[in-house]
């Protein structure tokens, strides 16, 4: 198999999965089998075919038909997509056994329709990562959008349908208004769509139009969940804990902001960016947004929507590196996809599995859940340190590299920025981890009688081994993450060409 | 004049043409609309015909003695749309026989009335 | 191709007509009428590829000398609409039969077919035909069918609904009528060629302006557009169910061909809208149908009426393709006249499928379909998207197109305005897909009818075909592109 | 003279389509319809269209007045007192289109001059050759334009069929229909016809 095929391959994978589950609804057992075997053959592929091509420098690229003058649909593999490919097929596996145990432990119905989804999601992704021009990028991600819609509204609830409303309403509105304008309007200026290394708008647009095309790209994907198009992220959490997941980790925010930082590099170019200084103003939007978001986490008592808002401030971190426009930052905010990827989901895994083992979902029930609960928690440290970026986990090489791209833009200001919010992460992370294991049990009035009480705080009472395994796992690959971080470095050196 | 002498009859014509439209918009019997529409499309059918008249001419049938003869295209046309048109009076005149059977009447605001709206 | 093939393509359908009523057997009626509408459909195939490959065919009708005779005069343009117009009657009719036994007598099935022939012969005769009377004839031809189709309906409301269109179609008709007069007395010709070729020496004056304005004001009453509009909701709602899925993709269709046919091929870009500035009347129009429309979809309980309303908005789509007037804008007006037929004559069938199982296509006798006909639910879905142009179906491609012509003519506040609107139909859109799948159906209600094959199939060709022309576009907008650019390069 | 016999023509024309907008009596009104096409025939007389002028007083006049006539004894022959509540707007509308042919006749060739653009451009061609017909329209409707005579026939076969989908022999079934409650798109006549009904007719 050439490698020009396997990256065919690789998009239609999950496809093709999807197909398979959704005849398999009778049989769960191997409806789960098939979902794996995808999810693990998809992976493998990736791992052995594609990465070593492009790791050595080649670019990999399909093409199958034109389908408006100049502008086919293709794909190509450089390295920004070769990590969201790797991070979105990689942690596809994980979660598919976390959803197994989640989704047969909470006895949810439509068991089917959302394994199927989920593939879809995953196919959406992989074309995303994959797309070689903006209009393939365009079509995978409207896919994404429209196959988490199901899976947001899975539980069939009024709160979910609203919820459903708004995700969709705020996905499809800002990619149809603002993001296909920008999409349309540069093959307007230029007569083509294709990523190219050094971006494709150079001399053809500058000043007002640069800037508001800038502008159209970072408000367009809304999927980036940039103040104020965010909304959209707090409301799907009502969706069950795998698809928070999915959403927050695997596919639908990692595409949003590897959009951003695809188009920033391959269209609109770094240099472009640095001399005409357009995007000096995103980097306050983001700024805002990092801060604002980090403020109101700290507010939250449901586990799941403060760490809705700790995504939308962490997203809004890679946007800004996107904005700065410096190598390093280029660098770093990339690799804060696949770091963000490894220490978010890790998060929302635990938070499932207690939601699962315990059935609590805030903050402020959580005393003493610890000592029932210590793989889980201990897991949510191990992430929470990532997130928040502190040696030696993962997080802290991407916000090195963030501040190291700040300091060379000389925007002093941005540094600051991101240690202040490195402090207030602190602020909203450790209080969950702090309760959990170093205050007392609360006498809980509503399951005084129960069985769950009955056992005491002493016993180890953990949820269902297929939910407390995956986040050890990723927890453990935070850790990886710092000590191998050249592997991801050189890969993503091959973007910006030093 | 405006235009010239020889266009008073066009004017005429525009006249009567817009009093069979005003029927078929402003009145609510459904034969009445009929009607107006009749008229519309015969005042149409005369404007043709105005065109094809040539001065000093005759109807365009071959005779010894006649030079200059009217215009036939357009009578050629208009026999043709005059069948159209009744045709299409008959087909309006058969929905009103069936709203009559369904509704009772053929005003169109009773029928409005029965429907609440159309 | 055989040199008789442009006149056999009116000629065939017309015969069967009459063929239909002779044999009076339903069965036999609906086999004639099966057997002429797809050889129409295979003829005009045979006609657009020689179009492509061989340029324009002129046909004199007859043997007399074209500005004389009349004279069947085909280019990519009409080849392209010919093709719709028989595809679409040839699929559409596949399921009639079983979608008819509902809702009209059996013993007047022949007359149907027969009246579906004709609608069909007079739509394909004024796209086919080069002579400007003969479009008026063939006009009526089709009008008065339809109007016949129309009110056949099950409710009498379907009556009254065909009589507002046989007034309003009437008027539209002698209005266009009344524009060709003008036309004719300004050049002496009724050759559509030989007109445009007359015009670009005589120039603009006050007759031309009249006559456009009347060809305009004509034909927009046949293409619902926005204000004159009235007429199709309740036409599209109160019509047999198939007879919706026929007319919605393809009357709308033509007469939107007639608009383009005069506009570009008869009055041509410099007159028409250098001189005239027919886009400053159609532009706001186009808009104004895109977003009252739409609006007032969302709030329909009907959903075959929402679909009504939806075409009047989808109308303003191609509308604005019209009035942008270079190659981008237009090719997306021609474009979605194509995309737009396959879209909405499937949604229509899929309310037919709807309507048998059901007995209604109300939105709250909808609630839970989605699990009790998944699959014609999942062709709604499909449909839905292509209304909403998301990518990879072909309402994606019309929109591209559109906003591209937009952006060229530098009018980027109609780009995003067609952005926003089509916002609209995600909008209404979803409103039927959360009733059909995130309500439970009632307890009371009866249990859906199996989906019938002989719609279901139908109805997933055509909304399968606008996503294979989703991504494949050669066909549809290569086709539409070359349409776009022989109207622009100056007549035909 | 001939300009006097057509105004007088045109006195009589406008006052008859005045009458018609005026009267509520419809059997009159139709009457008054009959007297229009029937003037309009003698004014094409006039005008040269003689073969126009016999078609209008026979199937304008003739027909159409009978067919009006026998929709009138099967409705209703009295216009209701109405609610002239859309008449302002109509006026304003035919005001504006009527300005608006005005304005268009401005640049008309005067009323019947020869060197008009129809009567040079091709028409000569059909008066020197007529095809061995004395009557000229007879000859073209024959051939040059016999499509468009063709397709005549076909809309009056269309309306045939048209009239007989709406009145045909099992018209008596269709007044079940004027039960049907206002908003529903299933009407009481689904209950006949309905599900059950069919499904067992399939079954049969």
């Amino acid at each position: 198999m050439t490698v020009e095929t396997a990256v065919g391959l690789a998009v239609l994978l999950p496809l093709i999965g999807a197909a398979v589950v959704s005849r398999l609804g009778k049989v769960p057992n191997v409806r789960e089998l098939a979902s794996l075997l995808t999810a693990g053959g998809l992976f493998a592929l990736v791992v052995t075919t594609i990465l070593p091509v492009v790791r050595d420098g080649g670019r990999p690229r399909i093409e199958l038909m034109e389908v408006f003058p100049g502008v086919p649909l293709a794909f190509e593999v450089e390295p920004l997509g070769m990590l969201f490919g790797l991070v979105a097929s990689g942690l596809w596996i994980v979660t598919t056994i976390y959803a197994i145990g989640y989704m047969r432990g909470h006895d949810e119905v439509h068991q089917t329709r959302f394994f199927v989804c989920f593939a879809l999601a995953i196919f959406g992704a992989m074309g995303v990562a994959f797309a070689a021009n903006l209009f393939t990028l365009f079509l995978f991600y409207e896919a994404i959008t429209l196959s988490t819609y199901p899976l947001v509204t899975h539980a069939g609830t009024d709160e979910a349908k609203r919820a459903g409303r708004i995700y969709l309403g705020v996905l499809m509105g800002t990619s149809v208004a603002f993001l296909l304008l920008a999409v349309l309007w540069t093959y307007y200026l230029t007569g083509t769509t294709e990523f190219r290394p050094g971006g494709i708008l150079a001399g053809k647009a500058e000043g007002g139009t640069l800037v508001v095309l800038v502008a159209l790209y970072a408000f367009g994907t809304g999927k980036a969940a940039l103040m104020p198009f965010h909304k959209w992220l707090p409301a799907a959490m009502v969706a069950p804990t795998p698809v928070s997941a999915l959403l927050h980790a695997v596919a639908v925010v990692k595409a949003g902001v590897f959009t951003v930082m695809k188009v920033f590099v391959y269209v609109l170019g770094l240099d472009l960016l640095r001399t005409s200084d357009a995007s000096r103003w995103l980097t306050w939007v983001a700024a805002f947004t990092i801060l604002t978001a980090s403020i109101i986490a700290l507010r939250k008592d449901n586990l799941k929507a403060r760490l809705a808002y700790s995504t939308i401030s962490q997203l809004a971190y890679i946007v800004l590196a996107a904005a700065i426009a410096t190598p390093d930052s280029v660098i770093g905010g990339s690799m804060h996809i696949a770091m963000h990827a490894f220490g978010k989901i890790t998060l929302f895994f635990c938070a499932g599995a207690i939601m699962v083992g315990a059935h609590k979902t805030k903050v402020s029930e959580m005393h003493g859940l610890g000592r029932r609960m210590p793989f889980t928690f201990l897991a949510f440290l191990l992430g929470s340190l990532s997130v928040i970026g502190v040696p030696p986990f993962g997080g802290s090489w991407s916000k090195w590299y963030m501040a190291l791209g700040a300091a060379e833009a000389e925007q002093k200001f941005m540094i600051a920025v991101l240690m202040v919010s490195s402090l207030l992460s602190i602020g909203y992370l450790m209080p969950v981890v702090g309760r959990a294991f170093f205050s007392a049990p609360k006498p809980d009035p509503e399951h005084a009688g129960d069985a769950d009480h009955a056992t005491g705080a002493r016993g180890i009472r953990e949820a269902p081994l297929l939910c407390v395994a995956p986040p050890v796992f990723t927890a453990l690959g935070c850790i990886a993450l710092f000590f191998w971080p050249e592997g991801l470095y050189d890969l993503l050196a091959g973007m910006v060409g030093s | 004049m405006l235009g010239g002498p020889g266009l008073w009859n066009y004017w005429i014509v525009i006249i009567l043409m817009m009093t069979g439209l005003y029927v078929v918009i402003a009145k609510g019997n459904l034969v009445k609309k009929m009607i107006g529409l009749n008229v519309f499309q015969v005042s149409v059918i005369m404007l043709y015909v105005c065109m094809g008249k040539v001065d000093g001419g005759t109807a365009p049938i071959l005779a010894d003695g006649f030079e200059v003869y009217s215009n036939p295209v357009p009578h050629v046309l208009m026999l043709t749309a005059i069948v159209v048109g009744v045709a299409t009076t008959a087909l309006g005149l058969s929905f009103v026989v069936r709203i009559h059977e369904a509704y009772g009447t053929i005003e169109e605001d009773e029928i409005q009335d029965l429907e609440g709206e159309v | 191709m055989h040199p008789d093939l442009p006149a056999l393509q009116i000629v065939v359908p017309l015969l069967s007509a009459p063929v239909c009523v002779l044999l009076r057997r339903p069965r036999l009626a609906w086999a004639v009428a099966m057997a002429a509408t797809w050889f129409a459909f295979g003829n005009s195939i045979v006609i657009l590829r020689h179009v492509l490959a061989t340029g324009p065919i002129s046909y004199a009708l007859g043997g007399f000398p074209v500005p004389y005779g009349i004279e069947l005069s085909i280019d990519s343009l009409n080849a392209l609409v010919l093709v719709i117009v028989t595809g679409i009657s040839a699929i559409v009719l596949i399921g009639s039969p079983r979608s008819l036994e509902r809702e009209v007598p059996t013993e007047r099935h022949y007359l149907v077919y027969t009246a579906y022939l004709l609608c069909m012969t007079g739509l394909l005769g004024m796209t086919i035909t080069g002579d400007a009377f003969n479009i008026f004839v063939f006009l009526e031809i089709s009008s008065l069918s339809s109007y016949s189709l129309i009110s056949m309906g099950r409710t009498r409301r379907a009556v009254t609904s065909a009589f507002q269109y046989l007034v309003m179609g009437t008027i539209g008709g002698t209005f266009i009528l009344l524009g060709i007069g003008l036309l004719y007395m300004v050049t002496g010709t009724l050759n559509l060629a030989d007109m445009s070729q007359r015009l670009a020496m005589t120039g603009a004056n006050r007759t031309v302006l009249v006559s456009l304005a009347f060809i305009v004001a004509g034909t927009s009453i046949k293409l619902a557009v926005f204000p004159l509009h009235i007429w199709l909701p309740n036409a599209y709602t109160f019509a047999p169910a198939i007879v919706t899925a026929f007319l919605a993709a393809t009357a709308t269709k033509v007469a939107f061909y007639i608009l383009a046919r005069f506009v570009y091929g008869v009055y041509g870009v410099q007159l028409a809208f250098g001189e005239l500035r027919l886009d400053a009347v159609l532009l706001p129009l186009a808009l104004l149908a895109m977003f009252v429309a739409s609006t007032v979809a969302i709030f329909q309980r009907d959903v075959k009426r929402m679909l009504a309303y939806s075409s009047v908005a989808q109308v303003g789509y191609m509308l604005l393709g019209m009035s942008l007037a270079n190659v981008d804008g237009l090719t997306g007006g021609i474009v979605h006249l194509f995309n737009h037929a396959l879209i909405k004559s499937g949604l229509f069938l899929v309310m037919a499928v709807v309507l048998l199982s059901v007995g209604s296509t109300r939105l709250d006798d909808m609630r839970g379909l989605g699990r009790k006909l998944p699959l014609t639910m999942a062709a709604f879905v499909l449909g839905g998207l292509g209304l909403i142009g998301v990518p990879g179906t072909a309402g994606f491609v019309s929109k591209w197109y559109l906003i591209l012509g937009a952006l060229e003519d530098g009018l980027w506040p109609v780009a995003v305005l067609t952005l926003l609107s089509s916002l609209l139909a995600v909008v209404y859109v979803w409103r039927v897909i959360e009733v059909a799948y995130f309500q439970e159906r009632p307890a009371d209600a009866p249990e859906p009818e199996p989906a019938p094959a002989s719609l279901l199939v139908p109805a997933w060709a055509l909304l399968g075909a606008s996503v294979w022309f989703g991504v494949f576009t050669s066909y549809s907008a290569g086709v539409a592109r070359e349409a776009a650019e022989m109207l622009l390069g100056g007549g035909r | 003279m001939t300009v006097l016999i057509t105004a007088v023509l045109f006195a009589f024309l406008a006052a008859s389509a005045f009458a018609i907008v005026r009267l509520h009596d419809l059997f009159a009104a139709v009457m008054l319809l009959g007297i229009f096409s029937l003037l309009s025939a003698v004014l094409f007389t006039v005008m040269d269209g003689v073969d126009v002028a016999f078609t209008e007083a026979a199937v304008g006049a003739g027909i159409s007045t009978i067919l009006m006539l026998g929709t009138l004894a099967l409705t209703a022959s009295e216009e209701k007192p109405e609610h002239n509540r859309r008449a302002p707007l109509a006026l304003a509308v035919v005001v504006l289109i009527g300005f608006a042919l005005f304005y268009g006749t401005l640049d008309f060739p005067a009323f019947g001059d020869p060197e008009a653009p129809i009567h040079q451009y091709m028409a000569p061609r059909f008066i020197e050759d007529p095809l061995g017909v004395p009557n000229m329209v007879t000859a073209i409707l024959a051939s040059y334009r016999g499509y468009d005579t063709w397709g005549e026939t076909t809309v009056v076969f269309t309306a045939a069929i048209g009239v007989l989908l709406g009145l045909g022999g099992a018209r008596r079934r269709r007044k079940v229909l004027g039960r049907d409650d206002a908003d529903a798109a299933v009407p009481d006549e689904w209950e006949s016809v309905g599900p059950e009904a069919l499904s067992e007719e399939d079954a049969s």
